[in-house]
């Protein structure tokens, strides 16, 4: 393995960090934006500049720091880290864009605290996609947990107070309760934490106590809102829309089943896990909440309830592929990462859309929206379509591959619950958008006078919706990433 | 018997010194005026002065003052055997002026009290703090 | 000139207090400067001292010339050359941050204050370097009665408290100088190394056991452990908060550390650990004194008070990590001694910031702070993560540390008590930064209905101090893997693993 | 409470008790504690110090350093207790009561009137005012030169006799005291005033911590006072010897002066009126 010693992970996790000061300390708007954005470009294209190598099969690395005996502060770049931070840096500048449109199409308070703490979270999540042990992972997983509870409790009312207090329960109590105790007993085991491509606990534990420590950490990750400890997601809707979008079908939840893939292949290794038959109980917690999920979304009336109900089980499709232990389970499951943060965020885009635009959250309040806003609402139809699993849309290849992987590893309940499941999402997806377009004129609620969000909120959401559909015919890099890191864990 | 005796009559004044200590605690923890408190705490600290001048006796021998030390009668005639062991007194002479020092600050700051609450009854003092 | 840092760290601020006062009856202005300058020498002079061990490894140094046992020595080696830094930056940095809280407070008695304040420091500093146990009562009195006094000059409740502090300090001192005594008896010397040399001799004697259980009970009660932790609360609680932000950190770490110099240097870990076999109930002490802590903190809705209920379950965290009687834990209960010395001063120093302020400690009157002191309400949230142990604070290696030496020793039952103070810490400062984010602030204050103008910033000069030690707890996190490898690792005797 | 008590004395005893058994019998010239250390101070310190007062030579040269703090914690007590107590700013009284020393003959002043201070003829009382006693003021007036007198020689003849500064200190303070006492706070005032307390108590400290300094200056450690040979024209071992008789001036006079303001402020509560 051809490793390369660079700061440019260190920088690329930083600038976000850098820009705090400069956006803090505006004078105007349109200066803080303007900082926000150009940190942004930076960002990507330093994660993008790092993107060739990568796909050459060498990795970057950067040790900051020695923190504790044989434990530093470490980046190191693989396919897989660079899959995810190619995917939130991006979306964190189209965000951006969209940000700028809502917040002030809404005009919100403390505009200024939105853009530094949403600058921090980003910089949290590419350092957790780039961190080369468990322990510069923990410390960014952390960071994030406490950036975005400002974010989520945006508007500062009981409401939010309330939500946020679940958010921190769940997601920094979990890790403070399980992540870091696991942590440390691997650490004791092991005397290492870094991630190593088949893991580095092998051999040192018994079945009993590799079981525990894998739950320990599947659940303690609760930012993967994997059943029971899912429901700070829907209680975390309070936040502005592009928060939900951003972090919540991206940033946040992502870095959580990151986390957890992460853990599974390179703590525990995909060997161990299958000489020790632990794969079947994962893929039960991971079907479960697969199903339990999506049967909650089909009940749900507010529509981003809904797309985080949806959310919550869509993520599990990620533990899933992970979960199988086999090249192509493990390489759907991270392309999903990809395909459903493009997928969900359009849709979230859409729904800030239609809340800016109309005043609307609830899903009976929309019928006959899709003559007032077509363009948001052909969006939100391609990305449900996305969601679903459905060609033409970048879901389908995902879905696909897991579908693959499912057979791949002889799992014939996973290949229903697959199915199942997509079944299932139709269900709850498809009448919003029939509601929208094909009710019949005299049930519908609004005037047929072209009448979208401003152009700040469209334009992310179409760019998205675009790229969905993109994402099918041409799914590079991230296929080909998930492939080589899909190769890397299991040996394969 | 008689060597239990004799035992309890060769460390006479440790085991005085041990039922001072406890006398001047059960002061401090039993007693609910705040003055005793602070008598018992001085009989806490005169127990650990006994104790420690008890350890410099010798029998029989005489204070570490040696007579016509600045005649130059030579070192050697000098028996440590002769002579108490001067460290403890030393020690205690610290320890002595600890325990005025610590009497001084302490009725500084029971008169405070007083000042504060016009008693020094505890029961009375939680009976203002509770009033208030 | 650096032969003699050892004796010139606490020589400088010893006789820095005599001129201070002295000064003081001239112009009043002099004492803070006096005090300034020399609590400033006696960092620097202790920096030096840590570099040039970490260079050269034990430092000796022979007061009035005589060698040890007919002297009294200091002998500085790395544990102490750490804590001694960690004294002096808190007392120096508590010093600049809370000049104008002191000058409102005891504006008519500045010169007092300040000989009491540099004495107390003097009396730590002490502590930490002597190598003498006789010695080290002498330095543990001035310490006590110093604090004593600060402690007590408040309205309310203070004098009361300071006087329970009283009787319980000098039970726990009694204590101290019976066990020393008790070694005395039979070793015929008061220095610590030679008692080392000394007692091992010794150990079947009763006499010995009782004096390391004499002196331990002492220690314990000195450093409010639990269950004799019940001085603490109050007297840190009722304190003028520029003494409760010197006091809070200093005291119980330094006396941890006389616990760990007495147990390690004086008698040996194999008499400590292993033929007294006290680590278990010690542990499980440890744990009760966590638990017990957290959940007093979360019971009370007065800021400070809480503060010191987290300091009783700290105080635990250090006790049961030295008694794990490993290395990692070992090393985890000195790295906590420096890193709860700054946490603690950090969080009490933006609390007596907000309570200057606001005029009052519950926690409820502290709405929409955030808005109002955004500096020190963000460093107050700094130094509340690094509580509750968040990385890259420095709060989340030690815990790190002590974490490990409890798998390590297969003390789980530490470890969940660790865990589960980390997660009550989270509450009880979200609790906080909820009220100050959320709820709208009103400028009516109190029950008694007089009026505080708008909060607006603490003054710029704590301000300043209170970044300094909110980026502290970031640096210590950073470098605690060198401060590990480079000093605590040369600390602890070869024979522990 | 009482049960708890009794709980927790019966406990200490017990630890106590547990370790007397194996003690070395009380007046054994042989035990330990006679045959490590203090044989050489006994031996030695004549020959070391040129002080026939061993139990001195301990105290101000062997364990030197510990007597410094010994005299800083005296002197933080009497910090603590002015701190603490002192009423700097008392409520302006609106009046003040004079008495006329001949006549008895008291006047209340009101607030803005002409304060006859400084006159000898007449003196500032309390409302509480308590007549003199003639015999003991002129018994005591006797007293005082001889005891401080006294104190003197125990300071200046620790060297050869049980004495020494502390001794010293505590029975000129007591002098002073008994003066107070025999008087009244304000008189004792125009002999001692508070701020002269407070000088000569940091200034004798400040004299033991200085000679130790000028011992470091002169290239010694901390305290050793043979390095101030040089300076006093004797050899190293009576160097020792003086330098020993200095500090303990300054701790005879730190002493004294603590002890006078620990008095001063508890016998009037910090208000430096009449006192007791």
């Amino acid at each position: 393995m051809d490793t390369l010693i660079s700061v440019k992970p260190l920088i690329a996790v930083l600038v976000s960090l850098l820009a705090i000061p400069l956006i803090g300390f505006s004078r105007s708007p349109n200066v803080r934006e303007g900082w926000t954005f150009l940190a942004a470009v930076i960002k990507f294209a330093l994660v993008a500049s790092m993107l060739p190598a990568v796909l050459h099969g060498k990795e970057i690395i950067c040790q900051v720091v020695e923190v504790l005996p044989g434990l530093s502060l470490a980046f190191r770049v693989d396919a897989f880290g660079m899959l995810f931070a190619l995917v939130a840096s991006f979306l964190w500048i189209i965000t951006s864009a969209y940000s700028i449109g809502y917040m002030r199409g809404l005009d919100e308070h403390a505009q200024t605290r939105y853009f530094c703490f949403f600058a921090v979270s980003l910089s949290a999540a590419i350092g957790v996609a780039f961190s080369a042990n468990l322990l510069t992972m923990y410390l960014f997983y952390e960071m994030l947990s406490l950036a975005t509870y400002p974010l989520v409790t945006h508007h500062q009312d009981e409401e939010a107070r309330t939500s946020g207090r679940k958010y921190l329960l769940y997601t920094v109590g979990a890790s403070i309760g399980l992540v870091l105790p696991a942590m440390l007993v691997t650490y004791h085991f092991t005397g290492n934490l870094d991630f190593s491509p088949q893991g580095v606990l092998a051999g040192t534990a018994s079945r009993g106590t590799v079981a525990l420590l894998l739950f320990m950490f599947v659940f303690g990750f609760a930012k993967a809102a994997v059943m029971p400890l899912h429901s700070w997601l829907p209680a975390a809707m309070v936040a502005p829309t592009p928060v939900s979008a951003l972090l919540h079908a991206v940033a946040v939840v992502k870095v959580g089943v990151f986390s957890i893939v992460r853990v599974i292949t390179g703590i525990f290794g995909t060997d161990m896990l299958q000489a020790f038959d632990l794969s079947t109980p994962l893929l039960f917690v991971a079907s479960t909440t697969i199903l339990v999920g999506s049967f909650i979304a089909l009940s749900q009336d507010n529509l981003k309830r809904m797309l985080a109900f949806s959310t919550i089980a869509q993520l599990s499709y990620i533990v899933l592929g992970a979960a199988m232990l086999s090249p192509k389970g493990v390489t759907g499951g991270m392309v999903h990462i990809a395909m459903h943060a493009f997928g969900k965020i359009t849709l979230f885009f859409c729904a800030g859309a239609i809340f800016v635009a109309t005043g609307k959250k609830n899903i009976s309040e929309m019928t006959g929206i899709g003559r007032r806003m077509p363009v948001t609402m052909t969006a939100f139809f391609i990305g449900a379509l996305s969601i679903i699993g459905m060609p033409p849309c970048g879901g389908f290849l995902s879905k696909w591959t897991l579908v693959l992987g499912a057979l791949e590893a002889d799992q014939i309940a996973i290949l229903a619950v697959l199915l199942f499941s997509s079944l299932l999402n139709a269900a709850y997806f498809m009448p919003v958008v029939y509601r929208a377009f094909f009710c019949p004129p005299e049930d519908a609620l609004f005037e047929a006078r072209v009448q979208e969000a401003p152009l700040f909120c469209v334009v992310p959401l179409a760019i998205t919706a675009v790229i969905s559909l993109v994402l099918l015919v041409y799914p590079q890099p991230f296929m080909q990433l998930a492939v080589m890191s899909a190769a890397k864990v299991t040996g394969l | 018997m008689e060597s239990l005796l004799a035992n309890f009559l060769a460390k006479y004044n440790y085991w005085a010194y041990i039922g001072l200590v406890m006398i001047g605690m059960y002061a401090m923890i039993a007693k609910r005026n705040l003055v005793k408190k602070i008598i018992g705490m001085n009989i806490v600290q005169t127990a650990v002065i006994l104790f420690y001048v008890s350890i410099a006796a010798k029998k029989g021998k005489t204070i570490p003052i040696i007579a016509h030390g600045h005649e130059d009668t030579g070192h050697h005639a000098v028996q440590a055997l002769d002579y108490i062991s001067p460290l403890p007194h030393v020690l205690m002479l610290t320890a002595i002026v600890v325990s005025v020092a610590t009497l001084g600050v302490a009725l500084a700051l029971a008169i405070k009290v007083y000042r504060q609450y016009g008693t020094l009854e505890e029961d009375e003092i939680a009976m203002r703090i509770e009033e208030q | 000139m650096s032969a003699h840092f050892p004796g010139l760290v606490i020589i400088i601020p010893l006789v820095a207090a005599f001129l201070i006062l002295i000064g003081a009856l001239l112009d009043r202005r002099l004492a803070f400067p006096l005090t300034a300058l020399a609590l400033l020498g006696s960092l620097l002079t202790a920096i030096g001292l840590l570099g040039k061990v970490i260079q050269t490894g034990v430092v000796e140094y022979h007061l009035a010339g005589w060698a040890p046992p007919v002297g009294i020595a200091y002998r500085v080696d790395h544990l102490n050359a750490l804590v001694l830094v960690a004294v002096a930056t808190v007392a120096f940095v508590n010093l600049m941050g809370t000049r104008e809280l002191v000058k409102g407070l005891f504006e008519d008695r500045l010169g007092p204050f300040y000989t009491l304040y540099i004495l107390l420091i003097a009396g730590l500093q002490g502590i930490v370097v002597t190598g003498d146990a006789f010695n080290l009562y002498v330095l543990l009195e001035i310490a006590a009665l110093t604090g004593y006094a600060l402690v007590g000059m408040s309205e309310g409740r203070a004098p009361l408290s300071s006087l329970n502090y009283i009787f319980i300090g000098t039970v726990g001192a009694s204590l101290y100088l019976l066990g020393v005594g008790y070694l005395y008896l039979v070793t015929g010397t008061l220095n610590m190394a030679d008692l080392a040399v000394r007692l091992p001799a010794l150990y079947p004697s009763k006499v010995v056991v009782s004096a390391f259980v004499i002196c331990l009970v002492g220690l314990c009660i000195k450093m409010g452990f639990f269950p004799m932790h019940a001085w603490l609360p109050n007297a840190y609680s009722h304190a003028p908060d520029p003494v409760s932000s010197l006091v809070a950190p200093l005291v119980t770490k330094v006396m941890i550390y006389v616990m760990i110099r007495m147990m390690l240097f004086v008698f040996t870990p194999a008499f400590a650990f292993d033929q007294m076999a006290i680590s278990e109930p010690m542990v499980w002490l440890a744990i009760a004194a966590i638990v017990a802590g957290s959940f007093m903190a979360l019971s009370t809705r007065r800021l400070k008070r809480m503060l010191t209920y987290i300091i009783v379950a700290e105080v635990g965290y250090m006790v049961g990590g030295f008694w794990l009687g490993n290395r990692l834990g070992i090393s985890g209960a000195i790295l906590h001694i420096v890193n709860d010395a700054i946490m603690t001063l950090c969080v009490f120093l933006s609390a007596a910031a907000i309570i200057s302020k606001v005029g009052s400690d519950a926690i409820d009157d502290m709405q929409g702070l955030f808005k109002k002191m955004p500096v020190t309400m963000g460093v107050f949230v700094v130094a509340g993560l690094s509580i509750i142990g968040v990385p890259p604070t420095c709060g989340f290696f030690s815990k790190w540390y002590l974490i490990s030496g409890a798998v390590a020793a297969g003390q789980y039952g530490f470890m969940a008590a660790l865990l589960l103070s980390s997660l009550i810490n989270l509450v009880l400062f979200f609790r906080i930064f909820e009220i100050a984010y959320f709820e709208p602030f009103h400028d009516h204050h109190g029950d008694h209905g007089h009026f505080v103008s708008a909060v607006q910033e603490a003054p710029f000069e704590m301000l300043v101090t209170l970044v300094v030690t909110a980026v502290l707890l970031f640096a210590l996190g950073i470098y605690a893997g060198d401060i590990v490898s480079q000093i605590i690792d040369h600390a602890i005797p070869v024979g522990i693993t | 409470m009482r049960f708890l008590a009794l709980i927790t004395i019966l406990m200490v005893g017990g630890l106590l008790f547990y370790g007397t058994p194996d003690f070395p019998a009380w007046g054994d010239p042989e035990s330990p504690a006679s045959l490590h250390v203090s044989p050489y101070y006994i031996e030695h310190a004549v020959e070391d110090t040129a002080v026939p007062n061993i139990v001195t030579a301990v105290l101000a040269d062997y364990r030197g350093y510990d007597t410094m703090f010994e005299t800083a914690v005296i002197f933080s007590a009497g910090i603590a207790c002015l701190f603490l107590l002192r009423i700097y700013r008392r409520k302006s009284t609106t009046t003040r009561l004079y008495r006329h020393n001949l006549t008895g003959i008291t006047l209340r002043i009101a607030k803005g009137g002409k304060l006859p201070e400084g006159s000898a003829e007449f003196e500032r009382i309390d409302s509480l005012w308590v007549p003199y006693d003639m015999i003991i003021k002129v018994t005591s007036r006797l007293v005082v030169p001889f005891v401080q007198l006294f104190a003197l020689y125990v300071i200046a003849h620790g060297h050869h006799s049980p004495g020494g500064g502390f001794q010293g200190g505590v029975i000129f303070g007591a002098a002073i005291i008994l003066y107070a006492i025999s008087n009244d706070l304000r008189r004792a005032f125009r002999r001692l005033n508070e701020k002269a307390a407070l000088l000569a108590s940091a200034a004798g400290v400040l004299l033991y911590a200085g000679t130790g300094l000028m011992c470091l200056l002169l290239g010694g450690n901390f305290l050793d006072y043979s390095k101030l040979a040089d300076l006093l024209y004797t050899d190293a071992i009576m160097a020792r010897s003086h330098g020993i008789l200095i500090v303990e001036i300054g701790v005879g006079l730190a002493v004294m002066a603590v002890m006078v303001s620990l008095y001063y402020n508890l016998s009037s509560a910090g208000r430096h009126d009449e006192g007791l």
